[in-house]
């Protein structure tokens, strides 16, 4: 129950509240530049939603199996080499990035290619919106997003699970297939419209997006709105205790004394 | 047939300028007669007159602020929209009232406590984010009031609460500072039916009001310039959603009462959202507007961080309406 | 500890980009799909980056469009002028051997030499107007509301005083207005010389009739054709020649310009925008 | 040899000797700043602790190792889920007490806030307030920033649960308990005190054990 | 929407949306239809239909007499010309027609013995029409003296009739529909005509309805004309013929909307009526037909209003086709001072012309003047979107949306908008609270369309 | 493509005719995200000239190796490892900065204007033309996103680097500073730039 509502407030955030285009100004390029028609516009949302969850799979298992301080797989490599303490530290999240675009430029391009040979219909109607998503800022921005919920979180129960992060990339292409369809629905009103010439084209969309952007301000809120409504708080049950660390405070330097391993800084 | 020679005679003499004597007759595609009860003039002029109980109202409620706000987005939207057609080099607008009706709607739509500059900035956004930048009057896709509103809401949302208001007239009483819905929403107070039809309440200028409000958009609507769908499915949805909460917190009915009379919703259901340039333009795309304003409405009350919603509720439709339009776009006669 | 962490570093990186790189050029072997090779050759120039600013989806999308539907090849911001140039190489739309195109006006008329002229009230635009009789006695000539100023991107087309009128400076031919008159009085002609004769009129009334609606009008006197072979009449109205327009033929058609007694034969072309007449 | 040359792998030799070379010079990049970035993230609430603590006379002249901060994470479970209050126990150079340092995390208007709480020894009182992270509406809920406001929170007895008021006018000035709602932004201002309130109510009864071991420590060196 | 319904007919005598314009038919509809002098000269332009033009067959100099085919329609579309005079051809003229088209016409010197134009009109309205003896007539040579006698549709579009009656195997025809509503504000003649000849439209109809072999025959006429539906019902007592009272409505007349008003069935975007059964014909394109086969005479004249508060005497006039409107106007006492502008045709869908030399053609059904008063109109304004023409438009299109397509020269979304459905009614212009020219829009958004789909 | 455009000409151009975000509309997701205020827009501009100055240099050094179809990788792959330092080196060393731009940063390996440049200039020119042609983009993309920054900070906060050049009674508008006044801003630039031009190009002809 609990799990099904922070799933759907998660899904909520990510489609409405926060919109991938309207709040984070993710996706900025195809919203300008691929939301003449309808028709484009939802299919380019729909690449992008079926993309992005690819993506977030991707993303969130090599993630936890490999990058993440202590993943499995890289602790396990590095086992063979160092004691089991260092091998369990062996952080590799610095290579996030250039791991997390790699996944996306060629699962794009794979999936670009399989669809074109077996499915060329469908190709037609969504695969050729599939190139245009490798430089698509919204699914690097939902592979980091999931990484900041799964690496350096205080609270290891707040670790997001592949569910979590399948439902933030899912709905996140659907709020911006949302903006896109709205946009474009907007723009082929334009075409009709006296705009001044120096408006036309990119400028006149931001302007849009501009009020847009108010108009889904008025979306502030509803996720804890919503979260209070159905689960108002209770008193604690139970405690546990955890290990404790001690540090030395100064002015100027930070030291940490911790029973595990130690880090200096001067 | 000499009687009929005799009269070829007479037609002998007879030459085309003769007809056009006198007359100027000039050419002209049909068709040739145009309905002439209607103009666009006519049409602001008839939101004007709506908007007059809404207007008084106001003025006895709030007395100079009230004055005050009307006169400065009156004023500041007919400035705006005279430089900003300027500088586009077209023809004057101002005639056709639109801009009067943009500012008169604007400033019942502050509350009166706001500071001048609130309402210049409001009307000069209205007028140029909202209208002029779109091409001007019908081609703007937002309804430019709430545009210039929303964007002074945000921009400045401290001196936008109503709660600064003081007490001048000692008419407005009845909740000291917060309007009703915020005061519902926030402090679970509640305030008489009778405060919140007439208007004691405070809150923007012109939506406290709801009999003012009803009045002159009944008269929108027996006139025929605003559509009756939108205000009766905007009420009718409000109503449901509204009745329902009401009735799952086993409530006493002053929930129902305080959505759908206090806040803006009846002033915006009759002279907001049934802007006709920001509508859907066929009776069953009125119907579906109307439906997700009065859901959008609800949920932002229920569940956002804003006491109100009607703003916010008719920008986001405003934006979908094209996407209405396209899926309510009637088939031709025999394409079915 | 450092050299490990080196070492799988770069160890995860490798094997990311073996695997990658056997993936890719295993599906880039077995998903191959046939294409036109033309299309090919466009993608390889293009630079692949599928921003969209050219508006289609990617860079394959531009080069189909380019390839089969005729598109401009200077969409491409990214790659810019050498791109479009490479493009241009391909798809042999190189410009620059072609004569230079210009929109011409065959009318010659201005309100003031219209006969008949009825004052329109309606929609202030050819298309409309042209469907309405006697709005003005000729049934050929210029409306003179603009449709294709309307319809030219150049800002090469002006109505003045009732007429159209092109500014050669702006023109590029690209057939816009001719394509919008409904009375198709404008024509897109090669131009050999920086000047070319034109008959401004396409009245093809007998010379009763015309000349009852218009004072300039062409009224098939056959005064050029006795001048110059390049002129000839048909339907009431004489014709240039202008594919076999030679520098030679300058002289005889300035004669017949001077001799025509409508003046409708004008002398247009760069370098000015021309308000052709000697005694009007 | 040809066969070789058209190989994938051979193909792509370029990709595969980059890849390499920039992984390891990441590799590098991070094992060089890392401890950096760490200690960037601890010393962000380390350097508000002794403000949050002490008196700000007391806070300014604070010396190198003047303050020994203990931290542990506390657990608690409501309606299934768990929440983590990273806690720390200061103590000064002599060995008392001198309070504790909570971290919170609730939702505010637009997003999470994130608190630092600090409580004098014992978690009678609260001793100061800090906002490590928020992103309510400029100039209107972000000005639970501003010092006067989060003032208002220091020396509230902890045993009583802080409400929101419109305005603390009159004789009720002084009264316990009472914050004044910042205008315009009731809901930041809630937010944040039922941030305080929950967590001292959530973490206050697991303070005190620890409370009453350090002084029996305390008691033995004497 | 199906509250009423129409006795005995599966519609329910009203069609979606439409306009309802102050008809201002009682300037003419009391006066009786009066018979033309024969002028003295006649121009026959060689289109007067839709269509191909037809065959000139005299010379200049040549003598003609009165009903001699003068221009042969050879191809399929198009139609024959007769002299309606006696006299001597003269050298060919071009006409610019009010529609528009410059065309060449024959015209024609008044000379010698001329036949009575009383007598032919007496022939129209006389009572001793046939109605029982239809059968003998052969449903071939119905079409083809319909093809031989000229005849088009007198109801304004004069499209050639033979080819409307021309027997179709694909299609069936079911149902023969009269066209009697003249739905356009001020024309009366297809009244006076029902009232005054009902006789000679009930033999066409039943001649008509031999030649497709349409077992219904149905006159449809609005409610507004009682007089006339009196005197229909008279005249088709004991024949199969039904009379459908349909409501008054503009365009009430437009063969769509009648067939959902009476059949209840719509004809498909860019069908015909034959495509549910049905042909439809004009009451006056009945009499032509009823008198082209009866009494063996060409179609020569017609009956026109000319109506309109610019003219001084509104009247119903028996004209020969080919008179000029001069002569006409001149007849019905000239135009009056305030007079701005002519139409031919109802003001709906007429068009205007200001050369008065241009002659009636067949398918002129009137002369409307309108005064300055009457064609006023503010200024046009922006589209507010308000939606009224949306909710006028009888084809149930958005007319706001084709016109600002076709004002930006947007073919694409004219035409996803059926820009080619609009029949150009001016039912949304008539509406529209912004004076926006709607129709003139449509039509050359219609052209502009046609042009780039031609390229 | 024999006349390639010179060091000096590629620097002009990216300045103000060839600007990356107002000309190209390229890049405009950090250019809507960080313009909230001048220090992060500086910030911003200072790792995309890093990124760009870096990644231009080691594809004009390595050209001559690329395989057309292989080249996009290797473009993606040398600007991931870029950005990944620059985004190192900002949490070292500037944290609050780096807190501030989040995930902005990272977001800069798919700013196609950096790809573009590499597709343009650095894979087809020499190392001095590629970094000129880098420094030129850099220093037009830093002004167009100063020029936004510098609007929106004075509007929305009165201030400008954070110091106050607005007398005290100036209403914020808060809205500056939040999503929609990202959008209204670049818009209304966007247009402005595009007005100026028209007037030029119409007095030039």
């Amino acid at each position: 129950m609990i799990y099904l509502l922070d799933i759907m407030l998660i899904a909520l955030t990510a489609a409405l509240i926060n919109n991938f285009v309207l709040y984070y100004f993710v996706g900025i390029c195809p919203f300008v530049g691929v939301s003449r028609k309808v028709e484009m516009a939802f299919g380019m949302g729909l690449a992008v939603t079926f993309v992005i969850s690819i993506a977030a799979f991707i993303s969130w298992s090599i993630t936890t199996m490999v990058l993440m301080p202590g993943a499995p797989l890289s602790a396990f490599i590095a086992g063979f080499f160092l004691s089991k303490e260092a091998a369990a530290t062996i952080d590799l999240t610095i290579l996030s990035y250039i791991v997390y675009i790699f996944a996306i430029a060629s699962s794009v391009q794979f999936v670009e290619m399989y669809v074109r040979k077996f499915f060329p219909l469908l190709y037609n109607s969504f695969g050729v919106f599939l190139p245009l998503i490798t430089t698509n800022c919204a699914i690097l921005f939902a592979c980091l997003t999931i990484m900041s919920h799964v690496v350096g979180v205080e609270n290891p129960k707040n670790v997001w699970d592949l569910g979590r992060a399948i439902t933030l990339a899912f709905f996140g292409g659907v709020g911006f297939t949302i903006a896109i369809v709205i946009m474009s629905g907007i723009r082929e009103e334009l075409e009709l419209c006296d705009i001044p010439e120096p408006f036309q084209g990119a400028a006149i969309t931001l302007v849009i997006g501009g009020i847009l952007a108010i108009a889904f301000m008025g979306f502030t809120g509803v996720d804890s709105g919503i979260r209070n409504a159905l689960m108002p708080e209770t008193t604690a049950r139970v405690s546990i205790k955890t290990p404790e660390q001690t540090l030395f405070f100064d002015n100027e330097v930070v030291s940490i004394k911790s029973h595990s391993n130690q880090i200096g800084v001067q | 047939m000499p009687d009929s020679n005799k009269k070829l005679d007479t037609i002998k003499d007879f030459k085309s300028s003769d007809v056009k004597e006198n007359t100027a007759i000039h050419v002209a595609p049909s068709p040739h007669i145009r309905d002439t009860k209607a103009n666009t003039q006519k049409m602001m002029i008839d939101v004007l007159i709506a908007l007059t109980p809404v207007v008084l109202v106001s003025v006895y409620l709030f007395r100079a602020y009230a004055v005050k706000q009307l006169l400065i987005c009156l004023v500041s939207c007919l400035i705006a929209e005279y430089v900003f057609v300027r500088m586009r080099g077209r023809s004057m607008t101002l005639k056709d009232c639109s801009a009067g009706v943009t500012g008169i709607i604007l400033a019942l739509s502050l509350p009166g406590s706001a500071p001048w500059f609130v309402g210049v900035i409001a009307s000069v956004v209205a007028m140029g984010i909202g209208k002029i930048i779109f091409g001007g009057l019908g081609m703007n896709i937002f309804n430019p009031a709430m545009v210039g509103r929303a964007f002074v809401m945000i921009a400045f949302a401290g001196l936008m609460s109503a709660g600064s208001y003081e007490n001048i007239t000692g008419l407005v009483d009845a909740v000291s500072g917060a309007t009703p819905l915020s005061a519902m929403k926030f402090n679970n107070t509640s305030v008489e039916f009778s405060h919140l039809f007439f208007g004691n309440t405070n809150g923007s200028i012109g939506e406290t009001s709801s009999a003012a409000c009803i009045i002159g958009g009944l008269f929108l609507v027996f006139k025929k310039t605003a559509s009756w769908q939108i205000p009766v499915s905007i009420v009718l949805t409000v109503l449901a959603i509204a009745g329902i909460t009401d009735v799952a917190k086993a409530g006493s009915g002053l929930f129902i009462v305080h959505h759908l009379f206090s806040g803006a919703l009846m002033f915006g259901a009759f002279f907001i959202a049934t802007d006709p340039v920001t509508s859907p333009l066929t009776s069953k795309g009125k119907w579906i507007f109307g439906f997700g304003t009065g859901m959008l409405i609800m949920i932002i009350r229920l569940f956002s961080g804003y006491p109100e919603g009607v703003m916010f509720a008719v920008l986001m439709m405003n934006a979908v309406t094209p996407l209405i339009n396209r899926w309510t776009n009637p088939q031709p006669m025999g394409e079915a | 500890m450092i050299i490990t962490t080196l070492a799988i570093a770069a160890g995860t990186m490798l094997v990311m980009a073996v695997i990658l790189s056997f993936v890719l050029g295993w599906a880039n072997k077995k998903f191959k799909v046939e294409v036109d090779p033309k299309i090919e050759a466009v993608i390889e120039i293009l630079p692949a980056v599928n921003c969209g600013g050219c508006g289609y989806l990617g860079c394959s999308d531009y080069a189909v469009a380019i390839v089969t539907d005729n598109d401009p090849v200077n969409k491409c911001t990214i790659g810019g002028e050498a791109c479009a140039k490479g493009l241009a190489r391909i798809m042999g739309v190189e410009v620059g051997e072609m004569v230079e195109v210009f929109a011409v006006v065959h009318c010659g008329a201005h309100t003031l030499n219209r006969l008949k002229k009825h004052e329109y009230r309606g929609e202030k635009r050819c298309m409309a107007a042209h469907q309405v009789a006697g709005v003005q006695g000729c049934s050929f000539g210029c409306l003179g509301f603009g449709d294709c100023v309307r319809a030219c991107h150049y800002n090469a087309m002006h109505i003045k005083d009732g007429l159209a009128m092109v500014d050669f400076n702006n023109c590029i031919g690209c057939g816009a207005c001719s394509k919008v008159c409904p009375r198709t009085i404008i024509t897109i002609t090669g131009f050999k010389k920086n000047k070319i004769p034109i008959v401004a009129c396409s009245n093809k009334d007998k010379a009763k009739d015309s000349k009852a609606v218009c004072q300039t009008a062409c009224v098939a006197c056959k005064a050029c054709t006795k001048l110059s072979d390049m002129f000839s009449i048909t339907d009431n109205l004489s014709k240039y020649d202008y594919g076999a327009y030679t520098a030679d033929h300058y002289e005889p058609a300035v004669k017949a310009m001077e001799k025509c007694p409508t003046n409708c034969i004008h002398f247009v072309g760069k370098p000015i925008c021309d308000p052709p007449s000697k005694k009007l | 040899m040809t066969n070789f040359r058209n190989n994938n792998l051979a193909q792509a030799w370029l990709v595969l000797v980059i890849a390499t070379v920039f992984g390891t010079a990441l590799a590098g990049i991070q094992i060089k700043l890392n401890p950096v970035i760490e200690a960037n993230k601890i010393r962000e609430t380390m350097e508000k602790i002794p403000s949050l603590i002490l008196d700000p006379s007391q806070a300014a002249d604070i010396k190198s190792h003047d303050l020994v901060i203990q931290s542990r994470v506390i657990e608690i479970e409501k309606n299934g889920i768990s929440k983590f209050y990273p806690v720390y126990d200061v103590h000064l150079k002599d060995g008392s007490l001198a309070g504790h340092v909570t971290k919170a995390k609730g939702q505010g208007y637009a997003d999470k806030i994130e608190l630092l709480i600090g409580l004098d020894a014992g978690g009678n009182a609260i001793t100061g307030l800090f906002i490590l992270d928020q992103k309510e509406t400029p100039g209107l809920g972000n000005r639970i920033l501003e010092k006067p406001w989060r003032d208002q929170f220091v020396d509230q007895p902890s045993g009583t649960t802080l409400v929101v008021v419109k305005s603390k006018t009159g004789p009720n000035n002084e009264i316990d308990g009472m914050i004044d709602g910042i205008s315009g932004a009731t809901i930041s201002s809630r937010s944040v005190t039922s941030i305080v309130n929950t967590t001292i109510a959530d973490i206050r009864p697991r303070l005190l054990p620890i409370i009453k071991k350090e002084n029996i420590i305390r008691q033995e060196n004497e | 929407m199906g509250l009423f319904r129409l006795k005995g007919f599966p519609g329910n005598g009203n069609f979606r949306h439409g306009i309802h314009p102050p008809d201002n038919k009682h300037l003419s509809n009391e006066s009786k239809v009066e018979v033309m002098d024969i002028p003295k000269i006649i121009t026959l332009p060689l289109l007067q239909h839709l269509g191909v033009p037809c065959k000139q067959l005299v010379k200049s100099g040549q003598m003609v007499k009165y009903g001699e085919i003068i221009g042969e329609g050879e191809a399929f579309i198009s139609a024959s010309l007769h002299s309606p005079v006696a006299g001597k051809v003269k050298k060919n003229t071009m006409v610019t027609l009010p529609n528009g088209m410059h065309l060449s016409a024959i015209s024609i010197q008044t000379e010698g013995e001329q036949v009575s134009y009383k007598r032919l009109w007496d022939e129209i309205r006389s009572k001793d029409w046939p109605r029982d003896c239809i059968s003998i007539y052969d449903p071939l040579t119905i079409v083809k003296v319909i093809h031989s006698s000229g005849v088009v549709g007198l109801g304004g579009a004069a499209f050639p009739t033979h080819v409307k009656v021309t027997p179709n195997d694909t299609r069936m025809i079911d149902t023969l529909m009269i066209n009697g509503c003249e739905c356009e504000p001020y024309l009366t003649c297809d009244y006076r005509l029902m009232k005054e000849a009902p006789r000679a439209i009930v033999a066409g109809a039943l001649l008509t309805a031999r030649a497709v072999s349409a077992r219904e025959i149905v006159i449809c006429v609005e409610d507004n004309k009682p007089d006339a539906i009196q005197k229909l019902k008279e005249a088709t007592e004991q024949t199969v013929i039904k009379i459908a009272i349909l409501k008054t409505k503009y365009p009430q007349g437009s063969e769509k909307q009648l067939i959902e008003s009476v059949i209840g069935l719509e004809i498909p975007l860019g069908g015909l009526p034959s495509d549910v059964g049905v042909a439809m014909s004009n009451v006056g394109t009945m009499a032509i037909v009823g008198r082209a086969i009866i009494k063996e005479s060409p179609l020569t004249h017609r009956v026109i209003s000319v109506s309109g508060r610019g003219i001084n005497q509104p009247k119903n006039l028996f004209v020969p086709i080919g008179i000029s409107i001069d002569e006409v106007i001149k007849f019905c006492g000239g135009l009056t001072k305030d007079a701005a502008r002519v139409v031919a045709g109802g003001p709906m869908m007429g068009f205007s012309f200001s050369d008065f030399s241009t002659p009636v053609t067949k398918g002129t059904s009137g002369i409307t003047v309108l005064t300055h008063d009457e064609i006023k109109s503010d200024e046009e304004t922006s589209c507010i979107r308000c939606g009224r023409c949306v909710d006028a438009c009888p084809m149930n299109l958005v007319p706001t949306r084709l016109a600002l397509a076709a004002r930006y020269n947007n073919t694409s979304i004219a035409s996803q908008y059926h820009i080619h459905a609009c029949f150009e009614c001016g039912c949304c212009s008539y509406v529209c609270p912004a004076k926006i020219n709607l129709v003139q829009l449509i039509r050359t958004g219609k052209k502009l369309a046609a042009a780039s789909q031609n390229l | 493509m024999a006349d390639q455009p010179t060091a000096f000409e590629r620097f002009v151009q990216g300045i103000l005719p060839e600007n990356p975000v107002y000309r190209q509309l390229l890049g405009l997701c950090p250019t809507l995200a960080v313009t909230n205020g001048m220090k992060p827009a500086l910030t911003m501009a200072c790792s995309v000239a890093f990124v760009l100055l870096c990644a231009n240099i080691v594809i004009s050094l390595i050209r001559d190796l690329l395989k057309p179809h292989l080249r996009i990788v290797v473009f993606t792959l040398t600007i991931a490892t870029f950005v990944t330092i620059a985004d190192r080196f900002l949490a070292a060393y500037l944290f609050q900065m780096s807190k501030t731009l989040g995930p902005y940063i990272p977001l800069i390996i798919v700013n196609c204007l950096i790809i573009c440049r590499c597709e343009v200039c650095a894979s087809k020119q020499s190392v001095f033309t590629a970094a000129a042609d880098a420094i030129g983009q850099a220093i037009g993309f830093g002004l167009a996103l100063s020029s936004i920054a510098a609007v929106r900070e004075i509007l929305g906060t009165g201030m400008f680097f954070g110091m106050r050049v607005l007398p005290e009674v100036w209403p914020d508008w808060v809205i500056m500073v939040l999503p929609p006044g990202a959008f209204l801003t670049l818009g209304l630039l966007l247009g402005l730039v595009n007005w100026v031009g028209i007037i030029k190009s119409r007095r030039s002809s």
